[in-house]
């Protein structure tokens, strides 16, 4: 077990790695399909690993307490889409929305996208975890485009567009920063090690990391979905395959996020800077009021959740922004509980769409007639995700706002104000949904609920008892991140 | 504070409410409103790092979300199984149901004690725990809070009785009485399963009445969690009753007074039958002298709220009751119209409503925006955040 | 053995109050006959009135159901076991941590629940105006009552009834004005919920008056009795409540000698009677109201209440 | 470090912004295409500059790049794209040139007050060469935005980039240059790609019309 963990991060890149060579060449999608669900499986597994002993740190690939969490959530949400996108895109096929051979590449492309969001997790190089980054997000955009109609093509070029925007801001700031450390640590990769970076940061000019920190929340931030750089977000994931935008809102954005973490706290290594807080804090309170209003007008199911996301991670943001023990701590939770919850939401929706041929929300009626299940799942799902009792978000979400009233109720106002119009809407939408006259296909869904189940079995168990371990761990990390 | 309102208002339409599932859905817009001003109690005593107070509040909180979750489905059950009986909805078309169907009447009976935060049920429990969290609160800095708590407790404090009022006239428009319409007459007791179902949770609600030491312990972690501390563990509190601070301070005990109402209840009863006459005889209603076989005549929903009507009528629904009596000799049946227009949707809720569609819709534009103008406000965003770098120092 | 003894000392209490309600309300009745100059009923009427129903058969409506059956019983329990938890001549009896002053008012409010409830079932009118109206005033004296409760927990630092009463006999509490108030307004209350005049006439069966009477309307034999023995509880259970919490002197404490509770006895039974006196003069005194000032009647007592608790919590503060 | 290599590559990275802003100044698209080749070929003498400066023969694979690819291939093959579907010959612009061209200079201010004031520890050359990086990539960005045309868009972004690899070159001993540049130039073969492929419509506007939004119901 020991031999094991310690090579751990091999194995979490090269699994992923290997079955995208292989699944790319392989036909026949059932094998394929399965083969996907067995190299997750297998990242998952090694991933555990982790828990139990952890690799030195190399040159290129560092693990430590933070990255730790979102591998190991990585790799599990992973893997539960792959079990859900087995069979949603088996019943893809039927429907001729898709080929084998678009079904083969997708494949391939799934296994790319985790190897990207596993390397860019685990870089220790700013440099590698740029590349890392972009590489998720251009497999990201094929596959949003994978259904080759007229608006799928259309998002993923906004996506590609403003993506490519995002890498550039980003790739700039990076450069900024090795510019920053070059003169102290010396010319070479060293100056672009994570680990030398928080060792020497304080030795840093500040008004260069505050210009690179600018260029790098706004670059990687696109990625986050903060508004207003969130444009590509909604339609990325509603014309996208349903697992694309479930792995999306909980993973992709979570890796975003944890670029930006990285560099905040390098930022807080460095006494001269002002502070990132502010600039979070804002973008996190823009992009939440924001999104929650967009809530309202939604006519796609999916770009509704889509926008749900962006007020989550705009929550997360301002977690981190806040700062301090508690808050880190709630904004940890908060992500695990989103990235957990928002994708069972997504597979709920996906057999919805499934069963009911339409994304439209005023086409979709009284679920809890037509599909029990789905229906009360979906139910659950949505009052998670507004943040009610006694569910894991309401947890996070208390935890944020109650240490915001601690530290400055002014902020708090907001805040709370943008939730409310959030669960609003939120609670309008899912009644016409869920109850009224029951409309649409009553036929039965294929595809598994499985994931769906365990992760809201998963997110309703935090929300009523977390483990000790699990607290502390989380804690420390949080004091990690300063 | 705003969850005090909405509480009273909830309860109040809800009150106004004919339509049975209507008038549950209002409650729970009630119940929601006792869960936040727990919540809300607990966030200031939070803020205020007032650990033990805001354990107690959230237990109260959490503890109701429970007991809603509980009653609150069991009273769908009923309300459902009324439905399925007798394709009604309008309790004015209801009534002497308990007669059909007795153990769902039995079911729903409970359920509206609890609901209606009466002992020895879990409604109470939960409530009690809200007014003890309530009695700390004096010890809050701020006089803001100071003076909104009491007024929220207040406020609690006329939702429950309201409640139960509500209840009373559910239970006793839908269940009691005689028949107002032929599909009420021969209602059928629904089917085995869903029998089952509500006596389970039924016998819940009572389970959590009486033990509640149980809940708040198995509620711990979580409160634990959110608020820093528990409230003691109450497993060893002798005869299972609850202490949320000091048994000096307060405590109560669900068993006890459960046996005690119990056991009072069948001594009386076993005394009466035992020395009393047992002999009774069905006879038709005396009625004060002049009864009227006539259903009609029975008391109806509307009619039993009208006296709360006018109390609160005039303030918050701008109720209008137009009598129009027919002149003598003229032919026509007199006839009362009740017009309610809520004021407080009219005045408090639906201007919210508006400005929210109107962000909404203003905001809206944003999604059907250009790929360059997105790249545009990609590019101000950087802009602003340069200029405000440049001007920092 | 301690135990024994505490549960016996229980006992006795709730027999007393059993005991001693009809005498009141017979008490009662006699003192206004005198009062209007009339030789009026014999103290001990209500006696031969529960009896001779308890004897009588039992008329029940075609369209009772088994509510309206076992109603009486529930009532009569539920304000028994109010009453027995009030600490008439001995605090800290042995159950009277069982309950506090809102689980006591939370069980009256079961009772009345199911008496409004026993109204309807029957489905004649007037029992409809009954409860309807009941609940009416419960809804409001509810609050009012919950408000006293505050007022009193907060200064007594508890909602314990006994720890309450110790409260009020050790420390010299003075003249607290919230406390004044919050008497004011328990007396309402205390008025509103026994359906005496002005708010209700116990006497009256003229139907656009009545209250209580309209529910218990199709009652009759021993269920009857059982409500009428439950109402002149509450009567007792009220003007006990109202002694324990305000004039507790005399109350004998836990555990105390048996002198200490025959004390407790006497001054109890002293109570009782200057409170009855006080209550037929009072009903005396004034006229009976319309049924929907009612509203206003007991508004004011909320109000009393709530200013009552807001003062404690400003005061608390300084 | 001479005063003589400093002046010269100077003068390079401070031409690019010049070229970048005279970008912005076209309105043809055949000059505009020039100029950009033109773009290209500055920024491969900078880089190749950097690579003498610093003895980092890898660069100068950098600079090829910059040459061959941009400063000839994709110049190319926008050019035939033009005629192929020939798309207007003069650029639509959303706010005037004289505007712009305001813009771009207050953007270059912008820049060097942001970048100048730093203290001294980084080498003035990667100061200089950063504020120079900085305003050619605000000034891209400026031209993607007010430019209608996809191509002039395209050319914006690889505007953008020239301006990060001038930056990149300039930090000294940055590793990874010759990736990201070899990254950046399969991203603009992308972009390029992509406008193949929205052939149909030679403007970004025109891709997300209302039409699209009712088709997909999201059209209020």
């Amino acid at each position: 077990m020991n031999w094991f963990s310690a090579h751990a991060t091999v194995f979490v890149l090269a699994i992923p790695a290997f079955g995208a060579a292989l699944l790319a060449v392989l036909p026949g999608y059932r094998a394929t399909a399965r083969l996907n669900v067995m190299f997750t499986g297998l990242t998952l597994l090694s991933a555990l690993t982790l828990v139990f002993g952890r690799p030195e740190t190399g040159d290129f690939l560092l693990v430590d307490d933070l990255n730790i969490v979102f591998v190991i959530l990585n790799a599990f949400v992973g893997f539960t889409t792959s079990v859900f996108s087995a069979s949603y895109i088996a019943h893809e096929l039927d429907t001729g929305r898709l080929t084998p051979p678009y079904l083969r590449f997708y494949h391939a492309m799934y296994q790319v996208l985790m190897f990207g969001m596993n390397l860019s997790l685990l870089a220790n190089n700013i440099g590698l975890m740029w590349v890392a980054i972009e590489l998720a997000t251009l497999t990201t955009v094929m596959m949003v485009g994978i259904y080759r109609t007229h608006e799928a093509l259309e998002a993923a070029w906004k996506y590609f567009i403003l993506g490519s925007v995002g890498i550039a801001l980003a790739l700039f700031g990076t450069i900024i920063v090795y510019v920053a450390a070059q003169p102290v640590v010396g010319p070479g990769l060293d100056s672009m090690a994570w680990t030398n970076l928080i060792l020497h940061g304080a030795k840093f000019d500040p008004a260069l990391l505050n210009l690179a920190f600018v260029f790098l929340l706004l670059g990687y931030g696109t990625k986050v979905g903060l508004a207003p750089l969130h444009a590509w977000l909604p339609d990325a994931h509603a014309e996208g395959p349903t697992p694309i935008s479930a792995v999306l809102s909980g993973l992709l954005l979570n890796v975003a996020l944890h670029a930006v973490l990285r560099f905040k706290m390098l930022m807080a290594t460095n006494a001269g800077v002002l502070a990132p807080g502010p600039m979070m804090i804002t973008m996190g309170l823009v992009s939440l009021i924001f999104a929650a209003f967009m809530l309202y007008k939604r006519r796609d199911i999916k770009r509704m959740f889509a926008y749900s996301s962006i007020e989550h991670m705009g929550i997360i943001t301002f977690a981190f922004g806040m700062g301090g023990a508690l808050a880190n701590f709630a904004g940890l939770l908060h992500m695990t509980m989103h990235s957990l919850t928002k994708s069972a939401i997504f597979f709920a929706v996906g057999h919805i769409a499934q069963v009911k041929g339409t994304q439209r929300i005023a086409e979709i009626r009284g679920l809890t007639v037509t599909h029990p299940l789905l229906g009360w799942a979906l139910v659950l799902g949505v009052v998670a995700i507004a943040g009610l009792p006694p569910l894991g978000i309401f947890m996070s979400e208390f935890l944020i706002v109650s240490s915001t009233f601690a530290r400055d109720p002014l902020l708090a106002i907001p805040l709370v104000f943008g939730l409310l119009v959030a669960f609003g809407a939120l609670f309008l939408r899912l009644n016409g949904i869920v109850f009224g006259e029951p409309a649409g296909s009553t036929a039965k869904a294929e595809a598994s609920y499985l994931p769906m189940i365990a992760h809201l079995a998963l997110v309703l168990m935090a929300g009523i008892y977390l483990p000790g371990p699990l607290v502390a761990w989380f804690q420390n990390v949080a004091k990690l991140l300063g | 504070m705003l969850a005090g309102i909405t509480t009273v208002l909830g309860v109040l339409y809800a009150l106004m409410e004919h339509d049975l599932k209507r008038l549950l859905a209002y409650h729970t817009v009630e119940n929601i409103g006792i869960i936040f001003i727990g919540l809300g109690l607990a966030l200031a005593f939070r803020a205020n790092a007032m650990q033990w107070a805001a354990a107690l509040a959230l237990t109260a909180a959490l503890f109701h979300v429970l007991n809603h979750m509980l009653f609150k489905s069991l009273l769908f059950f009923g309300a459902g199984a009324v439905l399925t009986a007798t394709g009604e909805r309008d309790m004015e078309h209801l009534g002497g149901l308990i007669h059909r169907m007795p153990k769902t009447a039995f079911t729903f009976l409970v359920a509206c004690a609890a609901i209606s935060a009466l002992p020895p049920l879990n409604g109470f429990v939960s409530e009690w725990l809200t007014f003890q969290a309530i009695l700390v609160s004096p010890q809050l800095p701020q006089w803001v809070l100071k003076f909104l708590v009491p007024a929220v407790g207040a406020m609690l404090a006329l939702a429950a009785a309201l409640a139960a009022t509500c209840f009373v006239k559910a239970f006793g428009i839908t269940f009691l009485g005689r028949p107002r319409s032929p599909a009420a007459a021969e209602a059928k007791e629904v089917d085995r399963w869903s029998l089952g179902a509500m006596f389970v949770v039924a016998a819940l609600c009572m389970l959590f009445g009486i033990l509640p030491g149980l809940v708040i312990d198995a509620l711990a972690p979580a409160v634990q969690m959110l608020a820093g501390a528990r409230l003691p563990v109450q497993a060893e509190v002798r005869w299972w009753s609850i202490v949320p601070i000091a048994e000096s301070h307060s405590s109560y005990n669900g068993l006890l007074v459960f046996l005690f109402s119990a056991m009072s209840a069948l001594l009386a009863a076993a005394l009466i039958h035992r020395f009393a006459s047992r002999r009774f005889r069905r006879a038709p209603a005396w009625d004060c002298g002049f009864p009227d076989p006539q259903p009609a005549t029975q008391y109806t929903a509307s009619s039993f709220a009208q006296p709360i009507r006018r109390v609160f009528g005039t303030h918050v629904f701008a109720a209008r009751e137009t009598v129009d009596m027919p002149a003598p000799g003229e032919m026509r049946p007199a006839r009362l119209d009740v017009r309610l227009r809520d004021l407080i949707w009219d005045r408090l809720y639906a201007p919210v409503a508006v400005g929210v569609e109107y962000t909404a819709r203003r905001l809206n534009v944003l999604q059907f925006l250009t790929i360059r103008r997105y790249l545009t406000l990609v590019f101000f965003s950087l802009i602003i955040l340069l200029v405000v770098l440049a001007i920092w120092r | 053995m301690a135990l024994i003894g505490e549960l016996f000392i229980q006992g006795v209490q709730m027999a007393l109050v059993l005991a001693v309600a009809p005498l009141l309300t017979g008490f009662v009745r006699k003192v206004k006959a005198r009062a209007i100059g009339k030789a009026g009923p014999p103290v001990l009427q209500p006696y031969r009135e529960l009896l001779r129903l308890v004897r009588k058969e039992a008329v029940i409506a075609d369209s009772a159901s088994w509510l309206f059956r076992t109603a009486p019983y529930l009532i009569f329990a539920g304000i028994w076991v109010a009453a027995a938890l009030v600490p008439t001549f001995a605090a800290g009896l042995v159950f009277s941590w069982s309950a506090d002053l809102i689980a006591i008012v939370a069980l009256l409010g079961s009772a009345r629940f199911f008496l409004a409830l026993a109204g309807l079932d029957v489905g004649t009118s007037f029992g409809g105006i009954g409860s309807s109206r009941e609940m009416m005033i419960a809804s409001l004296a509810e609050p009012a009552m919950i408000m006293i409760v505050f007022t009193i927990a907060l200064i007594a630092g508890s909602t314990q009834l006994s720890s309450i009463a110790a409260y009020t006999m050790s420390h010299e509490v003075g003249l607290r004005v919230s406390l004044a108030l919050a008497l004011v307004a328990l007396l309402m209350v205390a008025i509103a919920e026994n359906g005496r005049i002005p708010v209700d006439n116990p006497a009256t069966h003229l139907e656009l008056t009545m209250v209580h009477e309209a529910m218990a309307l199709e009652y009759s034999g021993r269920h009857l009795a059982m409500i009428e023995l439950a109402a002149s509880l509450k009567l007792v259970l009220y003007i006990s409540l109202i002694a324990g919490v305000f004039t507790p002197w005399g109350l004998a404490a836990a555990g105390a000698g048996f002198g200490a509770y025959a004390i407790g006895f006497g001054t109890y039974l002293v109570k009782l009677f200057v409170g009855g006196l006080l209550l037929a003069l009072f009903e005396m005194a004034i006229a009976k109201m319309r049924v929907f000032r009612y509203a206003e009647f007991l508004g004011a007592a909320l109000m009393l209440g709530l200013l009552g608790t807001l003062l404690v919590f400003v005061s608390k503060s300084l | 470090m001479g005063k003589l290599e400093f002046d010269i590559a100077h003068l390079f990275s401070g031409g690019l912004v010049l070229v970048s802003l005279l970008l912005l100044y076209q309105d043809r698209m055949f000059s505009l295409l020039r100029f950009f080749a033109g773009h290209a070929v500055v920024l491969s003498l900078a880089v190749a500059l950097q690579a003498d400066l610093q003895a980092k023969p890898a660069l100068y694979i950098t600079a090829l790049i910059a040459l061959a690819f941009k400063g000839i291939i994709i110049p190319l093959a926008l050019y035939r794209i033009v005629v192929r579907l020939d798309l207007h010959r003069e650029l639509e612009t959303v706010v005037g040139v004289g505007p712009t061209m305001l813009a771009g200079i207050g953007l270059i201010g912008l820049s060097m007050i942001v970048i100048l004031p730093l203290t001294a520890a980084a080498d003035p050359l990667a100061r200089e060469d950063l504020a120079f990086a900085l305003s050619v990539l605000l000034l891209g960005l400026l031209m993607m935005i007010t430019r209608r045309n996809a191509v002039s868009q395209v050319i914006g972004f690889m505007s953008i980039e020239n301006g990060l690899i001038l930056a990149a070159t300039g930090a000294k001993g940055m590793p990874l240059v010759v990736e990201i540049s070899v990254a950046f130039s399969i991203l603009i073969a992308f972009i390029v790609i992509g406008v193949f492929l929205f052939r149909i419509r030679e403007r970004f506007d025109t891709v997300d019309i209302s039409a699209l939004h009712s088709a997909r119901g999201e059209q209020p």
